[in-house]
C-alpha cells in the first residue's frame, strides 16, 4: 500500500519530523477560509501516487490564498497522469540551500533494513546512483542490534557533514524515519528532497511511505486511508473479492487466471515465447471455490483488451473439479471471451472430466503449458 | 536418505483443529507422515485423526518427543507460532500461510542466525515431501515419486509442473521443498544445498526460481565452490513487468538490474548450473545428467 | 542495590501492579492525619532490607488509625535486626484466598530471564524449591525473542491455572514486571506472596527488587534512593570514596585490602585454610593510587574487630609502589593494627624497596600468599 | 600456534585517546602487538604513539584491515562500542572496563550466538596475552614468558599469582586469557577449550574459576566429552561467605548448592580435571603433567 505524500507527512509529524506548514484540499467547500491557514507564496501539489508530478505539472506556485484556490479548482477532481485528484497538498514555500536524499527500505541481501542517504537529493537521485554511487550512502541496521548512536555517527561521517548542528537533526530525522518504519511495517519510507533551509534546519520537502500489504491489516489509521485509495477499475473490483489483478502490458490481448505467482509468470513467459502478449493476469490464490473462480474470470473479462482468457491450475491445495465447475458457471452465466483452460494436479481427472461432459464450444483444453499457450494465440488470431 | 524429513520424522501439526490443518493432516498421515502431535491453544486433550491435541508446542514435545512442525495457522498468526516452534526446541518448521508480514519474517530470519541448527521453511510454502517416506505440507502428493532429484522452489505451481513432469517420465525425487515466494523466507536455497550435496539419494538438484531478491545469485555463488552434483535451474519471469508487484512481493525487480532474470541466469551458468527454459526443459536436462 | 519493600511497591503501581492501598510514614509529623488516608485493619510493616519482617516483631495488625500511630511510634528509629527503621509501610488488610509467588531473575546457565511461579507462594517457599520443586514452574524468556504470548499461556498451562480471569491477570502482572525488570536493570524482582483475593484478583503483597549496581547511574530515581540506602558504617565509608567493602565473618580478626575480588577469595580462603579467620574485606578496583591506598587502609582500621590487616597485591594496571606509598603514608598518619603487605606484579621490586627502606615496625613484608597467611595469623596472636 | 591473537594479528583499540588506552597502546607495541588503528569518535585523523586515530570501527577496518579490537572504554559506552565492533566485523572484542551493566552484556552474550564466529572476551579483563608474540589488554607482560600451558582466568590477580609461579619455576604459556568475573562474561571456558585442544603449542590446560555461576560446570561437561589434554583447575571462594557479593557480581552462591565451590570441584573430578588447592599448587600439578 503506497500512501500520498500527504498521508506520509501526517506520519512523519507525529514521529517529530518536521515538513513544510500546509493545508490538505479534498473539497472545494471553504476552500479560501482552508487556504488563509498558511503564508504565501505556496507550492499547490497535486496528491497522486504516480512520480513525475513537477514535470507533468502537478506542482504549482501560487503567490495568495485567491491564486491557490484558482489552482485547486483546476486540479481537483481532474484526470492526472492515470489517477483522479482527490487531494491536493498545499504548502509553504521554503528558502532552501540543499536538496539531501533519505530512505530507509529493505536490503535483500542481507535481509537488514538500510538507510540509503545522499547529499545529492532531489529528482536527479537516480542518475546520481547509477553514475556517481559513492555519492550514496548506504548503512545496514542489524535488527538484533537496531539502530544505535554508531550507525548515525557513521552516516554522517561517511556523507562528509561537518555541520554538528545539520549532524545532529540528520541524527534525530533518521532516528524517528527509522521508528515509522519498524512501527508501521514500511517496505520504503523516503524522503526526496530533505530539504536544508537557510535557517540551518532540515524539512522533510515530499514522502513516500509504501507498507507492507500483508501488514496493513494491523494499523488501523492505514485501514482507514487504504479503502480511500485509488484503484483501476479492474484492480478495484479483484480487491473487494480478494484477488490480486495486476496489469501486464498495454499492447496484449490475453487475460491470464492462475493459483500463484509462479505459474502466473510461466504462463506469460509462455506466451511471449510463442509470440503473444499478455495483457492481464489474475491470482486466485491457494484453494479457490468454484463461485471465486466464475467471479475471477468476470473480472478479467470486463477488461475490453483481453481477447482470449488462459486459466492455467497446478491443484496443490486447489481443487480442479473447482476450478472446472467455476468455469463453466461463468462461461453459462456471462458468455466471456473464448477460454483456454489447462488443469494439473488436485483432483485433474474430474475436472476435465467435468468440462468434457459440458462441452462448451468456447472452452479449450490444453494439456500443458506450451499447449495452452499455442491454443491461446489460435484462439486470439 | 532423503534430506529434511522421512518416514521416522515425528511431526507436530500447528492449528491441527483448524479446517485445513485438520484436512491436510489426514492426508499426512494417509501418505505415511509420522504426524505425533497436534497444538491448537485451548484444544489440549482432543484427537484430530487419531493424533493427540496439545495447548502448547512446549507440551507436545515433552509428551511426544516432535522434532518438526508444520504450520496450518493463519498469517497473522504465524510468527507467535514459528517464535513458540523455535523457544521450544523444534528443529524444522513449515510454514504454509501465505501473506505473512515481512516484519515478522525480518525477525525470524535473524532470530535464526542465532539458532543455526533449526531450519525454518516458508511461508507461503507448499511443504516439504520425501516422496515415498513422508510429507509435512499440502502439496498433492500423488505426482511425487522416489527417485534421485532433489527439487527446491519458489513457486508451489512451478514446481508441481516440473515435478509432474518428471515423474511422467519415470525421473523421482529425493526430496522437494517449497522455499516459497516472500520478500524474506525462512530459509533459502543455500541452507538446503549442502544437505542435498551430502545426501546420498540425491544425484541431482533442480532449483526453481524467480525475479526479485538475490537468493539465485547467493546459490550460485555457493555451488561454484561447494557444490559436486549437477545443478539445473529454472527461472520464471523473464516476460514479467518491471517493478509490478507479483503477489509474490519478493518478484520485484529492482531498478539496478539486481534480481532479474538475466542476472540470475548468468550467475548460475558462470557457476555451471544449466538453465531450463521452461519446466518441461528441466526434465530432459536432467535426463542428461542422471 | 536492593529496594525497601514500599520503593519496590512504587515501581509496581508505576508499572500498572495493583498492591493494597497504603500509606508510607518516615516521620512521626503528622501521623495521625497521614494514617487516616486508608481503612482499616491494616498492616504496619518495618521497611528493612533483611528478611523474615514477620517472624521478628517487624510486622503487625492495626485496628484503627490511633492504633496504627501507637505502633509506629513504637517502630519507627528504632533497631530492627542489624538496621534502623527509618520507614513503615501501612497498608489495608487484604481479604485472600491463595498466595502464589512470582519472580524474575537471571537464569545463570542460560544467561536468560526466567519467570520462576508457583501456586504454593508465601513464606515457605525456599522449602518448596527444595522438597516439591515440581510445584516451582520456570519458564526461560530468550531475549532475542522477548515475553510472548505463547510463554504466558505456557505459565499458566504448567501452573494449572483453569480460571480463565485468574490466567488473564497473571498474564498481565507478568508483561508489567517483566518490562520493570528490563527497564530497570533489575537482577531480581519477586512478589511474594502474590495474592489471590475473595473478590478473585491478585495483588501484590510484598514486593522485592534488587538493581543492578553497575546500571544504577541510568535511573534518576534510583539514585535518588540510592544515597538514601542503610549501609554498615564500614560500607558507608566505603563507598563515599567508591571502594567495595564486605563483611565476612562476625568472629573473624582478618582484615583483607586486595585490588580484585579474586585475590580477596584467595586470600580468605589461604587464611581459613591455616586457621584464621577474617572479619572484613575491602576491594581496592584496579589501578589505585597511593592515596586511596591510606584510604582503604583508614576504612578497615576503623572495625574494631579487626586486629591485623593484610594487603595482597598482584599489579597488573595497579602499580606496587603506589600500594607501598600509600600503606606507609596511613601507618605514618594512624598507626594502624600490624599490617602485612604481599606485594607482586607491576612495580613490585620498586614498591619491596619502599617498604624495606621505610622499615616500619608494624609493617611486615611477605613473599608468597602461604607465607603471607603464616604472618596474619602470627601478627593476631 | 597459541589462540585467539600472536604478531600478525591486526589489532585496534577503541578509546586509544583516553590515560588507559594510551598507556596500553604503548605497552602493546612495545610487547610486539600489531597495534594497527585507534578508534575515538571525534578523534579522527589525529596519532597516538604512531598509530592513527579513526572516528569509527568501521573507516578503520576499512583503511587498515583490523580484525581484533580491544576495548579501553568507560563501563557506560563498553555496550555501543561492543556492538560497532560486532556489526563493524571484529572477530575478537577484548573488553577491560569494570562495572559494565549487566543487561548490557546479556543483550551482548545473545546477539553473538547470531555471530558465533566472534569471541568476546571480558568485560572486567585483563585482557589476552600469548607470550612471546603479542597481547591485548592491560596485563604485566613481564611475568609472562613462552611456553605449553593455556590459561583462562575469571581472576586477573589469581591468574597473575598463578602465571607468576609458572614462570619462577620455568613452565611457559601459549595464550592466557582473562574471562573475567562478571555475572554475564562475553566468553566463557567452553568457548575457548575447543581452540585449547585443537592449538599445537597448548599441552596442557589451566582454568583458574571461582564461585558462582556454571560456567564451570559447563566447561566439565565439555572436557569430559572433548578434550584429550590435561586440564587442571583452581576454584577460588570456598571460604567466601555464602550469599555475600564479592564485587564480582558473579560470585554469589546461590541457595541450591549449584555454583558452590564444592559443586564445580565435583564436576570437574568427574571429568578427570585436576583440582589444585592454590596459585602454586596449579604449578606442581603442572609439572607432572607435562
Amino acid at each position: 500500500m503506497k500512501l500520498f505524500e500527504y498521508q506520509g507527512k501526517i506520519l512523519f509529524n507525529n514521529y517529530g519530523i518536521n515538513t513544510p506548514k500546509s493545508v490538505i484540499v479534498e473539497s472545494l467547500d471553504n476552500l479560501e477560509e482552508n487556504l488563509a491557514n498558511i503564508s504565501y507564496p505556496s507550492m499547490v501539489k497535486v496528491q497522486v501516487l504516480e512520480g513525475g508530478r513537477g514535470k507533468a505539472g502537478g506542482i504549482k506556485g501560487a503567490d495568495s490564498p485567491l491564486e491557490a484556490a484558482n489552482l485547486a479548482k483546476g486540479m481537483l477532481g481532474k484526470a492526472f497522469k492515470s489517477s483522479t485528484v482527490t487531494a491536493l497538498l498545499v504548502e509553504e514555500k521554503v528558502d532552501l540551500v540543499e536538496e539531501y536524499y533519505l530512505a530507509i527500505t529493505l536490503d535483500s541481501e542481507s535481509r537488514m533494513p538500510v538507510i540509503i542517504f545522499s547529499k545529492s537529493g532531489g529528482i536527479d537521485i537516480e542518475d546520481i546512483a547509477m553514475n556517481n554511487p559513492e555519492e550514496i550512502i548506504k548503512v545496514l541496521i542489524d535488527p538484533l542490534i537496531g539502530l544505535k548512536n554508531f550507525h548515525l555517527d557513521n552516516l554522517a561521517k561517511k556523507a562528509d557533514i561537518k555541520d554538528n548542528e545539520i549532524k545532529k537533526q540528520l541524527a534525530e530525522i533518521v532516528r524517528a524515519l527509522y521508528k515509522l518504519y519498524v512501527d508501521y511495517d514500511a517496505m520504503l519510507v523516503e524522503i526526496n528532497p530533505l530539504m536544508k533551509l537557510r535557517d540551518n534546519t532540515l524539512i522533510a520537502a515530499d514522502a513516500k511511505v509504501e507498507i507492507d500489504d500483508s501488514a496493513v491489516f494491523r494499523h488501523a489509521d492505514l485501514l482507514d486511508w487504504n479503502i480511500r485509495m485509488p484503484l483501476s477499475q479492474f484492480e478495484r473490483m479483484a480487491q473487494q473479492v480478494n484477488f490480486l489483478y495486476i496489469d501486464i502490458n498495454d499492447n496484449g490481448n490475453v487475460g491470464v487466471i492462475s493459483n500463484g505467482s509462479g505459474m502466473l509468470m510461466s504462463c506469460i513467459d509462455w506466451i511471449a515465447r510463442q509470440g503473444g502478449q499478455v495483457s492481464c493476469a489474475l491470482d486466485l490464490g491457494g484453494g479457490a471455490t468454484a463461485e471465486r473462480v466464475a467471479q475471477g474470470i468476470k473480472i478479467i473479462n470486463e477488461n475490453p483488451n483481453v481477447k482470449t482468457i488462459l486459466i492455467s491450475i497446478f491443484g496443490g491445495i486447489t481443487r480442479c473439479n473447482e476450478i472446472a465447475e467455476g468455469i463453466i458457471k461463468a462461461y453459462d452465466e456471462i458468455s466471456p471471451v473464448p477460454i483456454v483452460a489447462r488443469l494439473d494436479g488436485t483432483n485433474k481427472e474430474q475436472g476435465l472430466e467435468l468440462l468434457l461432459d459440458a462441452n462448451r464450444e468456447g472452452i479449450n483444453i490444453a494439456y500443458s503449458l506450451k499447449d495452452a499457450a499455442d491454443k491461446v494465440l489460435k484462439a486470439s488470431e | 536418505m532423503s534430506i529434511l524429513i522421512d518416514k521416522s520424522t515425528r511431526l507436530l501439526v500447528q492449528g491441527i483443529t483448524g479446517r485445513e490443518g485438520h484436512f491436510h493432516t489426514a492426508r499426512m498421515l494417509e501418505y505415511g507422515s509420522n504426524v505425533v502431535a497436534g497444538v491448537t491453544p485451548g484444544k489440549g486433550g482432543t484427537q484430530i485423526e487419531g493424533v493427540p491435541v496439545f495447548d502448547s508446542v512446549e507440551e507436545a514435545i515433552k509428551e511426544t518427543k516432535a522434532k518438526a512442525a508444520v504450520l496450518f495457522v493463519p498469517p497473522k498468526f504465524t510468527y507467535g507460532a514459528l517464535l513458540e516452534s523455535m523457544a521450544a526446541g523444534i528443529k524444522l518448521v513449515v510454514t504454509i500461510a501465505e501473506g505473512v508480514p515481512i516484519k515478522d519474517m525480518r525477525q525470524i530470519f535473524h532470530l535464526n542466525r542465532a539458532m543455526d541448527d533449526v531450519f525454518v521453511v516458508g511461508p507461503n510454502s507448499f511443504g516439504v515431501i520425501s516422496p515415498g517416506k513422508a510429507k509435512a505440507g499440502f502439496m498433492d502428493h500423488n505426482i511425487y515419486i522416489e527417485g534421485p532429484v532433489g527439487l527446491m522452489s519458489r513457486s508451489a505451481t512451478n514446481s508441481y509442473e516440473t515435478v509432474n513432469e518428471m515423474t511422467k517420465q519415470g525421473i523421482g525425487q529425493s526430496t522437494c521443498i517449497g522455499i516459497g515466494g516472500d520478500v524474506i523466507p525462512g530459509s533459502s536455497f543455500s541452507k538446503f544445498l549442502p544437505l542435498f550435496e551430502q545426501d546420498e539419494q540425491t544425484k541431482a538438484i533442480v532449483m526453481i526460481g524467480e525475479i526479485g531478491g538475490v537468493d539465485e545469485e547467493f546459490a550460485a555463488e555457493y555451488i561454484k565452490n561447494n557444490v559436486s552434483k549437477p545443478v539445473i535451474a529454472y527461472i520464471a519471469g523473464r516476460n514479467a513487468p518491471k517493478g509490478k508487484k507479483m503477489g509474490h512481493a519478493g518478484a520485484i525487480i529492482s531498478a539496478s538490474g539486481a534480481g532479474s532474470a538475466q542476472n540470475k541466469i548468468a550467475a548460475l551458468s558462470a557457476a555451471g548450473v544449466q538453465i531450463a527454459e521452461s519446466p518441461a526443459h528441466v526434465v530432459e536436462l536432467l535426463k542428461k545428467v542422471l
